[in-house]
């Protein structure tokens, strides 16, 4: 067990992956000397060369689909975005070519992609750099889309996503980079990739969310908590496919559910969360699921980033909607 | 549309014309080999022409006209080459060994892509204009990265594309990558003067052979209907690639003879003029009259081959009438490697209703 | 009145507009001569010029890029995207710049833009050619989509769109191009562009559409009544934003909902209306929203699409299901 | 990367050399006017990037270095023709008159876009690389279907972008679509030798200003650490676009001396002696040892431009720190033009909660 940022932890996930399988090699753009923007690639390059950690021309359909070429080859490609914003020049390689290839081959052909992309809102950046696209993969068939709220889950789930053979978005919750915590270095110890995760336990509320949002329900969690309510938080962790049979048990024993995204309300994730469980859980429902999201808007400027981004106000005002019913 | 030099080994009327650069070192049993493989794909895409307009077939892209571009290219590379096609390269499929009921059966629209690309280094058909090259690209890279290259023996990956494919960006992103890592690559351009009904000068008004060395890439015009010329030109790019020094790109100057795709109405768009004076350079009578200058066939041959491919394509034809449809549950099939538990749920409960419908006509027995 | 199919609706209506405005141009490929490949726009090149009606390029950021600029220098430009499966190289362009440029600017810029994409399957057509991306445009803040289902709405309804100032994902619904229906030239009698309407009344159940799933529906209903059970159908006809009031005062009344539609269910719009409607009428529904779409895969080889696309019997089948609540 | 020829009117000593096909004919007056350009848009820079670093910027991109380019191609800019910038063309939005209070707002995160593209014929900037270069590509259509080229007095459209751009689908696209359709456009590249970390060798191996040609557009490349030179190829290309005569593209070299924004370290990845080097080509020193040695200007003048820049400076910090937030509910706005009832319901629903939370403090009060 050690203690480190997120950042770190996939760093640390990034360089065993390296160090197990020759044929993983990381692209994108300026991950090699400047090791990433965020510094999630960091000495990589220099450890492992520029023939595994490559840093790529400036052009997104260019490095998602030679990552499909590798491949093809046999190579395990992990691909950087730099920003959500900016993925999507490589989203007809994505959607068209990455999701489908085994589908069309019937099977003959499997493309093990990892796709990193830091994603979401809060740090007070400019136009492009606070995007929560989830939404676009989610609803590609073809496509497995996972995200970690914790160190801990960052430094598993990217190597078990790295190592898994289906083409895979993981989104990074930038603004969680320099959140610390645990590791577990053996990985008898990790959950499935594709399993969500009761965080909290609780018998009034459910509140389901992902990556960034993780912390900001739990923190809910714990006001409501002092307002004598017990609030149930489940981690979905995967978006694709989704893992609901937590959040079916939980709404079973609670009666409410509130999902939480930074993503716009309409088509984000909470959508199909409310559809699902509410057909799977109709008699159990005291109240409609209720979502806490972005607005139907395009990302703001960041200094009215605040008000966009769901908070610890919002979540709480939600559970309490929630009993009105 | 300016002019470019165009390598050609043989003259319209099939003359063979000398290069200072290309040439091509066949024995005579080459020679005719490469006969064969025009006229076999020549008349098994009529065939497959004959089958969708008889509704065997929800959609046929001829390559008519463009065999020797197609034959040339896929003779010359290596059994260990990779080659990534657009939805038109029935011939190449031809030389890499593919079995063409193979190439029928997405037409067909029983599958999306027959065959196994690692037992023929032939990737399946790419109809999004463009992307492949990228792949392509990737792949190449990935042979260098195995250190594949370096000797006559290497590896070399071919992209094919068309002209109106030189527009897209995926396109232009390949030529970026393969210029700077060198990919071990050939981007084979079979320019055939249309991308559906607008002509190349709707997508540059220079040649596209000179789109490359900007990219710093060395950029070829063959005639591709001359075989010779496209073989040897290709020859010697593939071995550039097998040897390490990096990617080219060929422009193959041809001529689409027919439609589109069996859609598709060329009257709308081009006079029957224009496609008459490209039947003059007909890459199989061009060939067939080389071969007969030459004393390297005869009349008993061709008939003999044309036996062959008349053979060959019925024999297509009743394969592909034969080929089953899809089972209904099979479309949930390999959507991952790995699985995912709510669309086998999703299967699941469709196969239940399905079966309420056997039931239902169970009971009404 | 005259008769006409969708097809011929959509290309007088495009000749109207060119008609009215010089500053309208239609862009695309192959839309000159040939008069598309569906022949959407058949002789329109021959009338205006050219310089009006634009054999595009072979790349689709480049039609949505310089439709962007043309709009910028005043222009309003109609572009065609060939088909469905062929959009995604113009994402970038669709979803960064052309859905924000309003926004961005704080509204001192307009992007009059429709981008008409013949979509859906259901034509026997091969991969790329039969797919339904409108979960895509929807989860797009800053995009308008609309989709008809007769000739009359898409006579109507492409005039519209090209004369708002907001840009607008124009879907057309290609198995239906060859349908027959009377179209009301005088634009006095025709619904808002963004509104939804009662297409059948019924009082048991509810059934929302649009696009080709609109007459599958109706026929659907129509098998219902046989059975004695009187289904309402909705044809929602704008999918974003949506107009949801007409599906709110049906399922007051019905208490029971099915949402149809051929993309995936993961996310498609099934998914939104599900959730709006379960808040919205939380204690009117006697059963949960289902929904009867395509299913989480990629679109299969078309041999099989019956089976993979909603039809009259899986419809009616949720009908049932939706009564065993 | 191999070599091209390089146009210069300056020497890096500042010596005026000559050339055969580009010169410049200003009188004094503007002469010194190039220098205060130079001055205004460093200085001001360098107040952005303490700004930034105070915490009153998000972030700031530095122009250090590319003054030049940028003032040479933004005063070659006619009134009428319109302007397609990065997010670092600080210079060219000077020269077009845009506040740069304006500029920082953006960086302030207040807003998206501040100034309004009609009043300065400059649009707003785009951050997605090379998006911007199709938006310039449509507007040059646009205006040749206007009419408005053909003669002195015609418009001319300029597209920035950055090397590193190079390598999108979208500028290579762009490049497609102006050659195809002969648009009046001028690509101004400036190479300043990185795309954050990487250095141009990372998106070619041969000279940018080679890429265009094989699009059917000239090409040529320009000292863009010398602004006489900068200022004569852009206005040569402009006229060309203006007079109906096509599209150009320029690479303009040069060198970002600071980091790729404040965000960046470029330590990490290049050596302190590269910069020392370009420091010695110094676009300032280089002009004002011009001004100096042709006795244009003096001390006094050089001294009366710094407090000119130092007073410019300053207001636009003080109007910066004075850049009001947002409002709350702004951010719903202007989301359509024709609006949408569903997202006024979501913000009458969100102004409600708002609202509930002033009551509760009210109540507390
Ligand atoms: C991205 C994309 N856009 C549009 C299409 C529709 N389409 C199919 S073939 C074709 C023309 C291709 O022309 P070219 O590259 O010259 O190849 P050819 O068909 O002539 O062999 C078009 C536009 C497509 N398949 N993919
Ligand atoms: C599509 C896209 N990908 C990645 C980025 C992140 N990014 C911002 S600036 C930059 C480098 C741009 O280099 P260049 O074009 O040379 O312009 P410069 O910054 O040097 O002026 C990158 C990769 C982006 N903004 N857009
Ligand atoms: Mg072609
Ligand atoms: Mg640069």
């Amino acid at each position: 067990m050690s203690t480190m940022t997120m950042g770190k932890a996939l760093n640390s996930g990034l360089r065993t992956v390296l160090d197990n399988d020759p044929k993983t090699i990381l692209m994108g753009q300026d991950i090699g000397k400047l090791g990433g923007v965020f510094r999630i690639t960091d000495g990589l390059q220099k450890d492992f060369g520029s023939a595994r950690v490559v840093d790529a021309p400036l052009g997104e359909a260019g490095i998602i689909g030679t990552a499909i070429g590798l491949a093809l080859r046999g190579f395990r490609p992990v691909c950087e975005i730099q920003f959500d914003g900016f993925v999507f020049p490589a989203f007809d390689q994505i959607t068209t070519m990455l999701a489908k290839m085994h589908y069309r081959s019937a099977g003959k052909l499997r493309l093990p992609i990892t796709i990193r992309i830091p994603y979401g809102g809060g740090i007070g950046a400019v136009e492009h750099h606070s995007e929560s696209p989830e939404s676009y993969f989610i609803h590609t068939a073809g496509l497995k889309v996972v995200t970690p709220s914790t160190p801990a889950d960052a430094f598993a789930m990217i190597q078990q996503s790295v190592t898994s053979d289906d083409p895979i978005i993981f989104l990074e919750p930038k603004r969680r980079y320099w959140d610390k915590g645990e590791i577990v270095e053996d990985s008898n110890d990790w959950s499935a990739l594709h399993s969500a995760r009761v965080v909290r336990e609780g018998t009034d509320a459910t509140v389901a969310a992902y990556g960034p949002m993780v912390k900001t329900s739990l923190q809910a969690a714990d006001a409501a908590a002092s307002e004598g309510r017990n609030v149930e938080v489940i981690d979905l962790r995967t978006l694709a496919p989704l893992d609901l049979e937590p959040v079916f048990t939980s709404v079973r024993k609670t009666g409410r559910l509130i999902v939480v995204h930074e993503a716009p309300m309409t088509l984000g994730l909470g959508a199909e969360i409310s559809a699902r469980v509410t057909q799977e859980c109709f008699y159990s429902l005291e109240a409609p699921v209720l979502r806490v999201t972005g607005f139907d808007t395009p990302y703001p400027a960041a200094r009215v980033e605040e008000t966009y981004l769901p908070d610890l106000d919002r979540v709480l005002d939600a559970v309490d909607r929630s009993f009105d019913y | 549309m300016s002019e470019f030099e165009m390598v050609q080994l043989l003259s319209p009327t099939g003359e063979r014309v000398h290069h200072g650069d290309y040439d091509v070192d066949f024995n005579d049993e080459e020679y005719r080999g490469l006969y064969r493989d025009l006229v076999m794909i020549r008349r098994f895409d009529a065939e497959a022409t004959a089958l969708q307009r008889q509704g065997e077939l929800g959609l046929w892209a001829p390559l008519l006209g463009q065999e020797a571009a197609q034959i040339g290219a896929g003779r010359a590379l290596a059994p260990q080459d990779m080659a990534f096609p657009t939805y038109r390269e029935h011939g190449v499929a031809f030389c890499r060994g593919v079995d063409l009921v193979q190439v029928l059966s997405m037409f067909r629209c029983v599958d999306l892509g027959a065959w196994n690309p690692a037992e023929h280094n032939m990737h399946l058909y790419t109809i999004v204009i463009g992307d492949q090259t990228l792949h392509a690209t990737g792949y190449a890279m990935g042979v260098a990265k195995d250190g594949a290259i370096g000797s006559a023996s290497g590896t070399a990956t071919m992209a094919f594309l068309g002209d109106g494919a030189t527009s897209e960006g995926a396109v232009n992103e390949a030529l970026v990558w393969a210029g700077v890592f060198e990919a071990p690559l050939v981007f084979f351009c079979q320019n055939n003067q249309y991308a559906i009904s607008e002509s190349t000068d709707h997508q540059t008004r220079v040649p596209l052979a000179g789109r490359a060395p900007g990219f710093g890439i060395p950029g070829i015009r063959v005639d591709g209907n001359d075989v010779l010329a496209s073989y040897a030109v290709t020859k010697a790019a593939l071995d550039r690639a097998r040897m390490g020094e990096g990617p080219s790109f060929i422009e193959a100057f041809t001529y689409r003879m027919g439609a589109h795709t069996t859609s598709d109405d060329p009257t709308r768009y081009r006079e029957g003029s224009e496609v008459d004076a490209w039947k003059a350079k007909d890459p199989i009578s061009r060939y067939r009259a080389f071969l007969t200058n030459n004393g390297l066939a005869d009349e008993d041959f061709f008939d003999q081959i044309d036996a062959e491919a008349e053979a060959n394509a019925i024999a297509a034809r009743t394969a592909c009438l034969a080929l089953p449809d899809p089972a209904p549950l099979s479309l949930f099939d390999n959507v991952y490697a790995n699985g995912s538990p709510p669309l086998e749920r999703q299967r699941d409960e469709f196969a239940a209703y399905l079966d309420s419908f056997a039931d239902t006509e169970e009971a009404a027995k």
